[in-house]
């Protein structure tokens, strides 16, 4: 695998990971965002493939395959089947900043992450340390998700954006997590989703519609 | 050494005891005579003490041992504080010098055993008394201490014959503002300390205005004779000292028969001057009301701090 | 394994047996037990640091699982001689406990943490460096606050209080923590040898001095930041408010000795003016408080405020001194300093352990309501009679050599040419004579008021001291070791040169002190002996009187020939100090008020009148309430953050991380 | 006018000695006992007098008649005295404080009536408020007769106590 190879497949995966991390804030429908979520799934798990590949550590292999089963088939399917059980009701309304604000918001987290990663791109010119600022990227974009979306599930998906981010910084900065770590943080993950859902759908019960808003009695 | 302070020591604990009683006769036959009386001559308190030995004591129910041991403490202090002040000569125990904290804490034992025979007898004028016995020896004290430091900076030891003994060999001193401010200061400490006028009238009958008396009220019998002697014995001591301070000479500074005897004769002078002029005084004053006390006793702790701080300016000029 | 490594094992394994055994033992044997074994914490305690005095030294490292590494025990002298006050202190007040302790005071938890609190306060001055003092120290604070929250289901006021020394401890702690931390960075490593290097006159040494010398300002209570001390001991049961007043508070002055004497030894001039100010108003402050209070265990807490000011005050005169070059009256205040420390140890527990007793035969903490317990309580009226006698400083006892001492020092340090030593030296010569006279005043009233005359209430009137046994041994003790210090000085003297590192403390004839750098000496025995002979001629004169004429029993003393001669009639506590109170109002701010009720026929006649007097401590009032209430306004201000939309609360930590970003991108 | 100081020194000096030369010394009673000669402390009581009396003791211990010269000193509390010195009549409420003084006072001790009152209830016999004489109260040594006595007389008496 030669080097021009790999600094490509690198950049398109986290080109693609990017991409989709800022259509998942540009759209605005759940189910279109479950989706990205899954593309997003993949360029990581591509990504980690590249990177066992170059390092030629079956380890990496094991772990793309395992986020390839948890983040494209296992997150996706759950969050679908919650979307399908809803029904029509779920299209997001406009969220707390309007789209255009948060999209000039992506834009300013980027610079930060670039800013930021300046001291980790000093370690070494290795493809990977360079594409670092993606990972931070994704976090922030998460995080931005998770602040600004009234509905619980978009909540939701921010929060596995961000976690996809960690992931990806993870993977670029130390050639990937020990499989231990890896597997207790996806353990994690499943677990909050699991919760996660259990809880909107009390929040439905409850209220009749899973947003946020109506909790704001909920203090003494 | 100590076999001479020994000796002195004992001598001026004679000397006291026969002394005090008539120092205080004197004091009251002075005050008659102003007044255009006849008085009762100096000797009414020796015949009161023999009278009061030969009276029977009371001791009421509820009062424990400290009434009875109350005056023997007050007592056994004024003649310890006898033998230690340089009334008669400035030799003492090199292991007990009459150190200015421990003549004052010997004199303070005293004040405390009478302040707690007052509280015994559980009446209202024994409490009454007590506690205005020992807020004005509260108040007393930093006058005291600080009157006698300023005294003894220039000598360098708070002890008091040495600082008798420095004043003798160099009589300037004792005219300089240093000991003038610093004796003016101990004087009311004394007059406060041994309940004179203007703090409290001895002779007083009115119970709400007393301080001393009311401590001994419930004494009768040799109880009250030790009180009124102990009493008495400061007294004479605190005013030896004072008139000691002020005009040392005639005190003996190595033992000799004669330098006793002179020392003795000084001594009977010294004391009956300051008396009869401490006597005269008060003829003219009034007691001072309780509260206005602190007044007067700041007024003199301001004297003794300003006696120190002239003791620094003296010392370099 | 030396003598000396042997007794801080002993302690700490001794500690943990004791530990066992309160936790285990059936609650019949469960006081006695526990008692014996902190008795012996306590005594180990004591041995170890008279042979650490006796010049052997030993180091053992206590493996503890923190990552900050092991516990370095290695006592020098100055360590030995608090070693030594607070073991002797923890074991008469252990034995003490075993008949004392009933009720919440017996429970479990009560009788597990007394050792370890023992064990606790005894191994601080053995610590070694600053990590395992912070250690020992922060166990002694947790220790003692459980201790003082014995009693805190059955008094609302014990919860108050736990919660007052709660805080002001922990603030004691971060002080020290903070302090510790400079000097160790300064100094590079932990060991107080290796911080004894450092050059005091660096600012960072006076920025660590001022964190120091706070930190231990507040465990030891001086004013500022005494408010626990008159909250916590009437709260906590009496032997563990002994043991905290004459050896917890001690740990503080300790400290300060150790930041003085080994740590930053030759430090500026007004290091020692700090010192001497802080101590000469905790002393005024202290007792002044103390006359006017009739509660009797506070009246005790206040003292202790006020000793303590002493003893800072000894300090700061010693390293003024120094600072100006005066060798021999700085070393006679080191001296006095720790002479103080020990004889307040003494009458102290002396008088908690006696007011223990009276709270324990009469039921009654406030003096207004006590009187003619002598009677009725010989041994705990002479024990309190003898620790009063030490309180006030009055010859032929412990407090009276000390304060010798301190006077000696302060007069013979008198040096002119200096500007600030001239001013300083009278002032705190009145302090410590103003100080001495109110102390007068207020155990003569303690005294006076608790013990004589007749009783003013049922309990007082019913009371009893038997029952427990081992209370009276315990008073007794501690009241012979006030008169021993008093009697015997020349005896501490060894002691108190070796622990302090001072010259010129020799013995005088048979075991009086001298104090050659002032060339003063005191032999108390010859004092006493010229008493007893003047007494002999009084006592004979006596004798011949009451033969001829017996004393008679009376039934009523002299009231006027009044017939209603109640009780009540007699002065009280606050009576008794109403006249110092009026003379210093404007320092203690009481609020009276006196209600009349008038009959209804008319105007002129009275009915009723009450006279109520509130006295608070006026620092407190000035400085602690505006600070709560500061911290209540920010509270509140602070919960409108909190309004319930997850999206505010996302919303900080987002801005939190970017802002973290940004900090780190610059 | 304020006295000045300077004035009041004058006065003193001018006025020089007021007391009268003491009449001769009566010869010792045989009922008072030894131990009191030469030092008297008397405790006035005031009974239920007019204050006549009072007015003649006050003049007694004057400067002209002066009995302090022969040993007799007035004092606050029955437990220093030697001597209860009773005026007027017994009234019902000084009855029980009466004898409670008497008592208080330490032996040996005299009571001294002095006045007509206090010796037979004088003009106030028979009124409401009078429960009797001093004798019917407690046991008198010494009667002063006289309404009121002058004041040699009473001191004339306490010479006999004082013997001086």
């Amino acid at each position: 695998m030669s080097d021009s190879l790999y600094a490509q497949l690198v950049g398109l995966s986290g080109g693609v990971l990017l991409l989709s991390a800022v259509l998942i804030v540009w759209r605005r429908s759940i189910s279109a965002e479950v989706r990205l979520l899954a593309v997003q799934g993949g360029a990581l798990a591509g990504l980690v493939t590249v990177l066992g590949v170059n390092e030629g550590s079956t380890e990496l292999l094991v772990v793309a395959g395992l986020v390839l089963t948890l983040k494209v088939v296992v997150l996706p399917g759950l969050l679908s089947r919650a979307v399908a059980r809803h029904g029509a009701s779920l299209h997001e309304e406009t969220p707390l900043i309007n789209t255009t604000t948060s999209l000039i918001a992506l834009s300013l987290l980027t610079m930060l992450a670039f800013l930021v990663s300046r001291p980790l791109l000093v370690l070494g010119d290795d493809p990977a340390i360079a594409a670092v600022p993606i990972g931070i990227a994704l976090v922030l974009y998460g995080f931005l998700v998770l602040a600004t979306r009234r509905h619980a599930f978009s909540q939701l998906i921010g929060f596995l954006v961000l976690d996809n981010g960690i992931g990806t910084v993870a993977f670029l900065t130390a050639g990937g997590i020990p499989l231990v770590v890896e597997l207790g943080a996806s353990l994690d993950l499943l677990l909050v989703v699991l919760i996660l859902q259990v809880l909107t759908a009390r929040i439905r019960s409850e209220f009749g519609d899973a947003d946020l808003d109506d909790l704001t009695e909920l203090r003494d | 050494m100590n076999a001479e302070a020994a000796v002195l020591a004992l001598a001026q604990v004679v000397a006291m005891v026969s002394l005090s009683p008539l120092l205080v006769g004197m004091m009251r036959q002075v005050r008659a005579r102003l007044e255009g009386r006849a008085g009762a001559g100096a000797l009414q308190p020796w015949r009161d003490l023999r009278k009061l030995l030969a009276k029977e004591t009371l001791q009421a129910a509820g009062t424990s041992w400290v009434s009875v041991a109350g005056p023997t403490v007050l007592i056994v202090s004024s003649l310890l504080v006898c033998a230690m002040t340089p009334l008669l000569g400035t030799v003492t125990f090199t292991s007990v010098p009459d150190d200015l904290f421990v003549v004052v804490s010997v004199l303070l034992i005293g004040t405390v055993a009478v302040a707690l025979v007052g509280l015994d007898a559980g009446t209202a004028f024994g409490g009454m008394g007590s506690s205005r016995h020992m807020t004005i020896a509260a108040l007393v004290e930093p006058t005291v201490l600080v009157s006698v430091y300023a005294l003894s900076i220039p000598v360098g030891s708070s002890v008091l014959s040495q600082i008798v003994a420095a004043r003798l060999d160099d009589p300037a001193s004792v005219a300089s503002p240093v000991s003038l401010l610093a004796l003016l200061a101990l004087a009311v400490a004394v007059v406060a300390e041994t309940g004179r006028l203007p703090v409290d009238n001895p002779n007083t009958h009115l119970e709400l205005t007393m301080v001393h008396e009311a401590m001994v009220l419930e004494s009768s019998g040799r109880d009250l004779a030790w009180l009124e002697l102990g009493s008495w014995l400061r007294l004479g001591a605190l005013l030896g000292l004072l008139s000691t301070l002020l005009m040392p000479w005639g005190i003996a500074t190595e033992l000799s028969a004669g330098g006793l005897l002179l020392a003795s004769g000084a001594l009977v002078a010294k004391i009956a001057i300051t008396g009869a002029l401490l006597a005269g005084v008060e003829v003219f004053l009034a007691k001072l009301r309780l509260f206005r006390i602190p007044e007067l006793l700041a007024g003199s702790f301001v004297l003794a701090f300003l006696a120190v701080t002239a003791s620094y300016l003296v010392v370099q000029a | 394994m030396s003598a000396v490594e042997l007794g801080l094992e002993a302690q700490l394994v001794l500690a943990v047996v004791a530990a066992i055994v309160a936790t285990w033992a059936p609650p019949r044997l469960r006081s006695t037990l526990a008692g014996v074994v902190s008795a012996a914490v306590g005594l180990t305690g004591a041995v170890t640091g008279v042979l650490v005095l006796a010049g052997s030294r030993g180091r053992i490292e206590v493996p503890t699982s923190l990552p900050l590494g092991d516990v370095g025990l290695d006592p020098s002298p100055l360590g030995g001689f608090f070693m030594v006050v607070a073991g002797a202190v923890g074991a008469v007040a252990a034995v003490y406990a075993i008949g004392y302790a009933e009720g919440p005071a017996a429970s479990r938890a009560a009788w597990a943490s007394l050792p370890v609190f023992l064990a606790a306060m005894q191994l601080v001055p053995a610590a070694a460096d600053a990590v395992s003092f912070l250690l020992l120290w922060e166990l002694m604070a947790l220790a003692s606050t459980s201790l003082v929250l014995t009693d805190h289901r059955d008094r609302a006021e014990v919860r108050q209080a736990a919660l007052w020394y709660a805080a002001l401890t922990q603030l004691s702690f971060v002080l020290l923590l903070l302090g510790f931390a400079v000097l160790v960075v300064d100094a590079g490593g932990v060991g107080f040898d290796l911080i004894g290097s450092i050059d005091p006159g660096s600012t960072s040494a006076s920025v660590a001095f001022v964190l120091l010398v706070a930190g231990f300002a507040t465990k030891a209570g001086i004013v500022p930041v005494h408010v626990w001390l008159p909250r916590a001991h009437p709260a906590a049961p009496s032997h563990v408010s002994a043991v905290m007043s004459a050896a917890m508070v001690k740990m503080g002055v300790y400290g300060a000795l150790l930041v003085c004497l080994r740590l930053l030894p030759a430090g500026p001039a007004w290091w020692g003016l700090l010192l001497l100010a802080f101590g000469a108003v905790s002393a005024v402050y202290g007792i002044l408080q103390a006359s006017v209070t009739s509660d009797l265990k506070r009246l005790l807490a206040y003292s202790t405020t006020e000793n303590v000011g002493l003893m800072f005050l000894a300090l700061g005169t010693a390293l003024l001194l120094r600072s100006v070059g005066v060798g021999g009256p700085a070393d006679s205040a080191v001296a006095a300093c720790l002479l103080l420390v020990a004889s307040h140890a003494a009458f102290k527990c002396t008088l908690f352990l006696a007011a223990g007793s009276v709270l324990h035969g009469s039921g009654e903490r406030d003096l207004d309501r006590m009187g003619g317990l002598g009677a009725r309580m010989p041994v705990t009226a002479l024990a309190f009679g003898v620790g009063a006698l030490g309180a006030a400083a009055l010859p032929v006892t412990a407090g009276f050599m000390a304060e010798w001492a301190l006077l000696q020092s302060l007069i013979h340090g008198a040096r002119p040419e200096d500007r600030l030593v001239a001013v300083a030296m009278p002032v705190a010569v009145a302090v410590v004579a103003l100080t001495a006279g109110l102390a007068l005043l207020t155990f003569v009233k303690a005294y006076g008021i608790a013990f004589l005359a007749r009783p003013r209430s049922e309990g007082a009137a019913a009371a009893h001291e038997d029952g427990a046994w081992t209370m009276r041994p315990a008073m007794l003790v501690s009241a012979a070791a006030v008169l021993a210090l008093g009697l015997v000085p020349g005896l501490a003297a060894e002691a108190v040169t070796r622990a302090g590192g001072v010259a010129g403390v020799g013995r005088v004839g048979g075991a009086g002190l001298e104090l050659s750098g002032v060339g003063a000496q005191l032999d108390p025995i010859a004092l006493s002996v010229m008493a007893a002979l003047l007494a002999v001629p009084v006592l004979f004169v006596s004798r011949a009187a009451a033969r001829r004429r017996p004393r008679r029993q009376v039934e009523l003393a002299w009231g006027c020939g009044g017939v209603r001669v109640s009780p009540r009639m007699q002065y009280t506590a606050t009576s008794y100090a109403e006249p110092l109170a009026r003379v210093f109002d404007d320092a203690l701010r009481p609020e009276r008020d006196i209600e009349v009720t008038h009959t209804s026929e008319s105007r002129y006649l009275v009915e009723r009148v009450a006279f109520r007097q509130r006295l608070d401590d006026v620092v407190e009032e000035r400085s602690y309430r505006p600070v709560v209430r500061l911290a209540d306004r920010v509270g509140l201000a602070a919960r409108r953050l909190q309004n319930g939309s997850i999206h505010r609360y996302l919303g900080y930590s987002f801005v939190a991380l970017v802002a973290v970003l940004v900090l780190v991108a610059l | 006018m304020a006295l000045s100081l300077v004035r009041l020194l004058r006065l003193i000096w001018t006025t020089g000695r007021v007391a009268e030369p003491a009449p001769p010394a009566p010869e010792p009673t045989p009922g008072c006992p030894r131990a009191l000669a030469g030092s008297v402390q008397i405790r006035h009581v005031d009974a239920g007098s007019c204050n006549g009396c009072e007015i003649e003791l006050g003049a007694a211990f004057g400067p002209v008649y002066d009995a302090e010269r022969y040993g007799a000193r007035l004092v606050a509390s029955p437990r220093h005295a030697d001597v209860v010195l009773v005026t007027g009549v017994v009234t019902r409420n000084m009855l029980e404080p009466l004898r409670r003084t008497v008592e208080a006072t330490p032996q040996p001790r005299l009571v001294v009536a002095v006045g007509d009152c206090a010796r037979n209830c004088g003009v106030f016999a028979g009124a409401y408020g009078v429960a009797g004489a001093v004798p019917d109260a407690v046991d008198v040594d010494l009667e002063v007769p006289g309404c009121p006595p002058e004041p040699q007389v009473i001191i004339e008496v306490l010479r006999k106590v004082t013997g001086r």
